[in-house]
């Protein structure tokens, strides 16, 4: 049986039907929850796509994670559900507080738009279970605020727990400590800022989001 | 004394008694507010129309042509794609951010409103020189204002223009392209009919913002500082959250078929979109202005009706399918209120309430059908033998060649990172490339096509400063070759004609010249032109810009298996020249630098041209290039330049003799790279259609050597390259 | 009775600054001498209605600390007045 | 002299604020009821060295002016203290 996979929409949300696809040809069975929704209808793994959630006003996810579905995605979270956020996804993971940390405007003030290579830091996690330690990727980024930002002593918690799963090998963004993807303690629920649903396709400039998401299909499959 | 009303609103004294005329009485103020805002150049194309006419508009492939909110093409498989361009250059001027984001919600509009979904715009901008601080400030704002509302709402942007130069000074050009895609039964059209129809107000609230924007802004030049304080308060603030909840909640409301027309609400407001529907569907309406949701107290009915508060869709629904149009703005918060009644009387009737006060009432199609056309004066520019005379091949050479070919390197990669390029996951060629390419799915089911669309933009005011006619053509020639240079045939064209003051005769030479040189063009290669927009005004202090026809076009590639070539070159390759020798330097963008503005252009052979693009087409789908890049700006030299620095692989080329050959922008020419042991196939492809070329060199090491001309290391082009824009905005820009 | 509500959204202490960093740099580069320290925050200006002084400070120190920061890195300084 | 300079940026009156009516739609949505009208500026606070007040308050407003502000849709309200 394929992978259940429910992708949020948010007012807002832009990159649900990438998800989409870019799920449903790695096998799995994606289907949108709406946020309006309380019911998430018995999936398997959650993916909160990026975009801009109620047009990122007063914060990227300020809004977004009051919804009845961040609710019930909280709960599943709780008890050991797969929940992916994939750039403004992340944004509502932190404020949502399912991932410590918060994401500040990218130094140098500009939305960017580009590729960058990423280092597997631990296999150990629903996105990269897949994928080896020490591993590149080459995945693109599109974001206004993906400088994460956190206390000296969550980053040392993170660093000792293994939580920093992906990082910069050139920060973009001024990013504490090249972050680009961090899990929760339970290892269960990760964000990241880069986009690999959008490095899928051979035609698209490269395949290595493959990795991830299929590392998260297969953290799916474990949940069942 | 004060001015008679009418004139303060911009109409003139001839124009008001048409008006008189048509109503046979004298319009009140509400009524007059409406014919203004209505008969303004940007709205009635009054001086261009009649010009606009010998466009070819026909093509078996043309659903939709010029006249509607966007040209539509039927590109089979059930699919149809709108594309439309737009400028913003005014509002850009005083508002930089909020100008250039406006222009973006207001292109998206205009394809939603046929009922495809926007999948990517394009942004050909203009600024004035890296040197004057007004014109950094302008451009830094303008790229924010273009990422910010462009990347919020969710439309990928996947290539324009970036171009600096002094004749842009006080007005830059912001011209932004859309392109939408919609399964073929899904095309609707503005307009109402059927008595008794509501007409429903959906999406942001109306407030006093841009009241007589297109009259004030869009249809005059920019004076003196005071007065153009005085028009500031015309610029609006866009919202893109408002219309990705638009786009939305239109198409949802498209697919179930609950609309009869819908209708965007752009320049000149209410009373552009009431009229246009009801003109268009032959009835009239009756317009309840107290049923318009208001962010401001106490505004004056002519306030509503033409203020141009973003974000705003008029749809024509049947009372039956009411209560469901409803529902679903409401599960995307927009906003919705009954404003609306087609009546069958023909006229616009603004009332005070359902069944109250009328306060205003004009025949509908007045507000279109009638309004003036001009046929505006004419005069070529006097001293034309003496400027066609001065030929730019007469300047003394470069004293080093190698510092003129670095000043012309300029990457645009500062502000396309800046945006989206890749959502929706369409994109094999992003900016950056000779055109952009995306992939075709079928835009319900998803299922990818196989083939590919190109989009490419261009324009070259240095070209249609010397030659209006035969710049256009070349601005046209280098599309198709563009769109050639990624294995695309071109399908159809969209155009921006920004131009000067059209009561200034030599405007109007140059505009009726423009037009020309595109029809000549489009009949040659077979393009229709299935819209466009007209940009007048372009002035400031008195002096006008440059004529700068912008031209869009959309290509198809049949087999999309893997992305065209690109720019790059391999180690050994070798590298030829497609096409004629260079002619000339008039219009080059060396010679504007020496500040030679004059001569004379030589005409695109359009049957060699047709001949080249087959052939680079053919180059491509077979694969037998590594990288090819078409010459235009800065000639040769940049087009080999831009090859190397992307490349980061340098070459040593022969065969061209002196600066001339280096720089000159003749048409009609492809700089390709080919490996060694595939040579011989090219140049047999070549010979069979016909087409000249020349074996130039060789990729290798890491500089750039031109034999007897000039050696500079690779490095040394991409720091130029990469750094200028940067350099000149990175830093922080402000207001003068 | 209704009162104007005043809300400055600061970053915290130690929370790096990348609005304020790059305002500053340009400052600079601008030619304006001699500015230092730039923080940059939010002001989010509204009006409520409440029954008293103590409900409205209490509402808007709750729609402070719920919605309109985001405590792992900002605070908010409010200011309320009655307006009628 | 040291200034501590204060500026609230705020966009003009009757100029659309989409930011703002959206906080207000989503403050009802959280269950708080009677806000309105709510407007989001920015604040930016540093510190400037100039060699008095008039000094001081000339180059903050030359800065609001042409770097801070865009007098078309905002307007800045400044305030200075001395500190030292
Ligand atoms: N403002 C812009 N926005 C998006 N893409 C841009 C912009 N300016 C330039 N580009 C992209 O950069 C590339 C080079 O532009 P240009 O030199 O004008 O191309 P060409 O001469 O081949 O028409 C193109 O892919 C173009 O789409
Ligand atoms: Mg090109």
């Amino acid at each position: 049986m394929s992978q259940k996979i429910g992708v949020v929409v948010f007012p807002g949300s832009n990159c649900e039907m990438d998800a989409m696809e870019a799920f449903s040809d790695l096998g799995a069975s994606p289907r949108l929850l709406w946020h309006a929704d309380r019911d998430i209808g018995g999936v398997d793994a959650v993916v909160i796509p990026g975009g801009f959630a109620h047009g990122d006003y007063l914060r990227p996810g300020a809004i977004a994670r009051f919804s009845p579905a961040m609710e019930a995605i909280i709960d599943f979270a709780h008890n050991g559900g797969p929940v992916l956020g994939i750039c403004n996804g992340f944004q509502v993971l932190t404020e949502a507080g399912l991932l410590p940390g918060a994401l500040q405007k990218n130094a140098g003030l500009k939305f960017l738009c580009k590729e960058v290579e990423l280092r597997v830091e631990t296999t150990n996690s629903v996105l990269t279970n897949m994928a080896y330690e020490g591993q590149t990727l080459r995945i693109p980024i599109n974001h206004f605020e993906g400088n994460f930002t956190c206390t000296d002593e969550t980053l040392t918690k993170l660093q000792s727990n293994g939580q920093i799963i992906l990082t910069y090998t050139e920060n973009p963004n001024g990013s504490i400590a090249n972050i680009a993807a961090i899990c929760n303690a339970q290892r269960n629920v990760v964000g990241l800022m880069p986009h690999p649903e959008r490095a899928c396709h051979a035609l698209l400039g490269s395949t290595d989001g493959r990795t991830l998401l299929e590392s998260f299909i297969q953290g799916a499959h474990a949940n069942v | 004394m004060a001015d008679p009303l009418h004139r303060s609103l911009g109409l003139t004294d001839e124009e008001l008694s048409k008006i008189i005329e048509i109503l046979e009485r004298e319009p009140n103020h509400l009524e007059l507010a409406m014919y203004s805002v209505m008969w303004s150049e940007h709205c009635s194309y009054k001086s261009s129309r009649i010009h606009l006419k010998r466009l070819p508009t026909q093509g078996e492939n043309v659903l939709v042509g010029p006249g509607e909110n966007a040209g539509v093409i039927d590109v089979g498989d059930g699919i149809a794609i709108a594309l439309r361009i737009e400028s913003h250059n005014h509002p850009s001027y005083i508002e930089p951010y909020q100008g250039a984001a406006t222009g973006v919600g207001g292109i998206i509009r205009d394809i939603f409103t046929m009922g495809a979904r926007p999948i990517a715009i394009m942004d050909p901008l203009r600024f004035g020189p890296l040197e004057d601080a007004r014109s950094r400030w302008v451009a830094e704002g303008v790229v924010s204002g273009i990422s910010g509302y462009g990347n919020s709402v969710g439309v990928p942007n996947i290539g324009g223009e970036i171009v600096f130069d002094q004749t842009y000074l006080g007005n830059p050009l912001v011209n932004v392209l859309c392109v939408g895609i919609m399964p073929k039964e899904r095309l609707v059209l503005g307009q109402a009919s059927g008595v008794g129809n509501l007409a429903v107000l959906l999406g942001s609230t109306t407030g006093r913002d841009g009241i007589g924007g297109v009259s004030v802004l869009a249809s005059a030049g920019f004076g003196n500082e005071e007065e153009d304080a005085e028009k500031r308060p015309s610029v609006q603030v866009g919202d893109p959250f408002e219309e990705k909840r638009l786009i939305e909640g239109c198409l949802e409301l498209l697919n179930e078929g609950l609309v009869v027309g819908i209708q965007d609400l752009g320049g000149a407001g209410l009373a552009c979109a009431a009229s246009e529907t009801a003109s268009r569907g032959g009835v009239g309406m009756d317009f309840n202005v107290s049923a318009v949701p208001q962010r401001e107290s106490g505004m004056q009915p002519f306030e509503i009706m033409t203020s141009e508060s973003q974000e705003r869709m008029l749809a024509i629904v049947t009372p039956e399918n009411l209560e469901q149009v409803f529902s679903i703005c409401s599960k995307w918060e927009i906003r919705s209120s009954v404003v609306g009644k087609v009546t069958p009387s023909g006229s616009l009737r603004i009332v005070s309430d359902f069944d109250g006060e009328v306060l205003g009432e004009v025949p509908a199609s007045s507000l279109h059908e009638d309004a003036p056309l001009y046929q505006r004066p004419i005069r070529e520019p006097d001293d034309m033998d003496d400027a066609t005379a001065d030929e730019a091949t007469k300047l003394p050479k470069p004293e080093r060649i190698e510092d003129d070919l670095l000043d012309l390197l300029t990457s645009p990669s500062w502000a396309t990172s800046q945006y989206d390029s890749q959502l929706f996951l369409n994109t094999v060629v992003g900016p950056g490339s000779d055109a952009a390419v995306l992939r075709l799915k079928h835009p319900t089911s998803g299922v990818d096509t196989g083939r590919g669309l190109a989009l490419t933009t261009d324009g070259n005011h240095r070209w249609c400063a010397v030659n209006p006619r035969i710049g256009t053509v070349m601005t046209v020639a280098e599309s198709v070759l563009n769109l050639a240079c990624v294995g695309a045939v071109p399908q159809a064209l969209v155009n921006c004609l920004n131009f000067g003051n059209p009561e200034n005769p030599i405007v109007m030479w140059q505009l009726s010249e423009a037009v020309d040189g595109m029809a000549e063009s489009c009949n040659a290669f077979e393009l229709p032109v299935i819209g466009g927009n007209v940009s007048l005004y372009n002035e400031s202090q008195g002096t006008n810009i440059d004529p700068t026809p912008i031209v869009g076009v959309i290509g198809l590639i049949k087999e999309l298996v893997a992305a065209p070539p690109g720019l790059s070159w391999n180690d050994g390759d070798r590298i030829i020249l497609l096409g004629p020798e260079a002619s000339g330097l008039c219009g080059s963008a060396w010679a504007f630098q020496k500040g030679h503005r004059r001569g004379s252009l030589e005409m695109v052979d359009f049957e060699l041209h047709q001949r080249l693009c087959a052939l680079t087409r053919s180059l491509v789908t077979e694969r037998l290039v590594t990288g090819l890049h078409d010459i235009s700006t800065g000639g040769l030299g940049v087009c080999a330049a831009e090859m190397a620095i992307d490349s980061d692989i340098g070459c040593t080329l022969a065969r061209i003799p002196d600066h001339i050959s280096f720089f000159s922008e003749s048409s009609s020419r492809v700089l390709i790279a080919v490996n060694a042991e595939r040579i011989p196939e090219v140049e047999d492809l070549a010979d069979q259609y016909d087409v000249p070329y020349a074996r130039m060199g060789l990729a290798h090491g890491d500089m750039f050597t031109v034999k007897d001309l000039l050696s500079i290391p690779v490095s040394d082009l991409q720091q130029k390259w990469n750094n200028r824009l940067a350099d000149a905005l990175d830093g922080g820009t402000a207001q003068e | 009775m209704v009162y104007d509500a005043c809300v400055e959204v600061k970053l915290r202490e130690g929370i790096a600054d990348p609005q304020g960093s790059t305002i500053e740099k340009a400052t600079a580069n601008l030619g304006f001498a001699g500015i230092t320290n730039v923080r940059v925050g939010k002001s989010i200006r509204f009006q409520i209605e409440a029954d008293n002084d103590e409900e409205a400070s209490k509402i808007v120190n709750e729609l402070c600390d719920r919605f309109l920061t985001n405590p792992v890195i900002e605070e908010a300084v409010i200011e309320i007045q009655v307006v009628g």
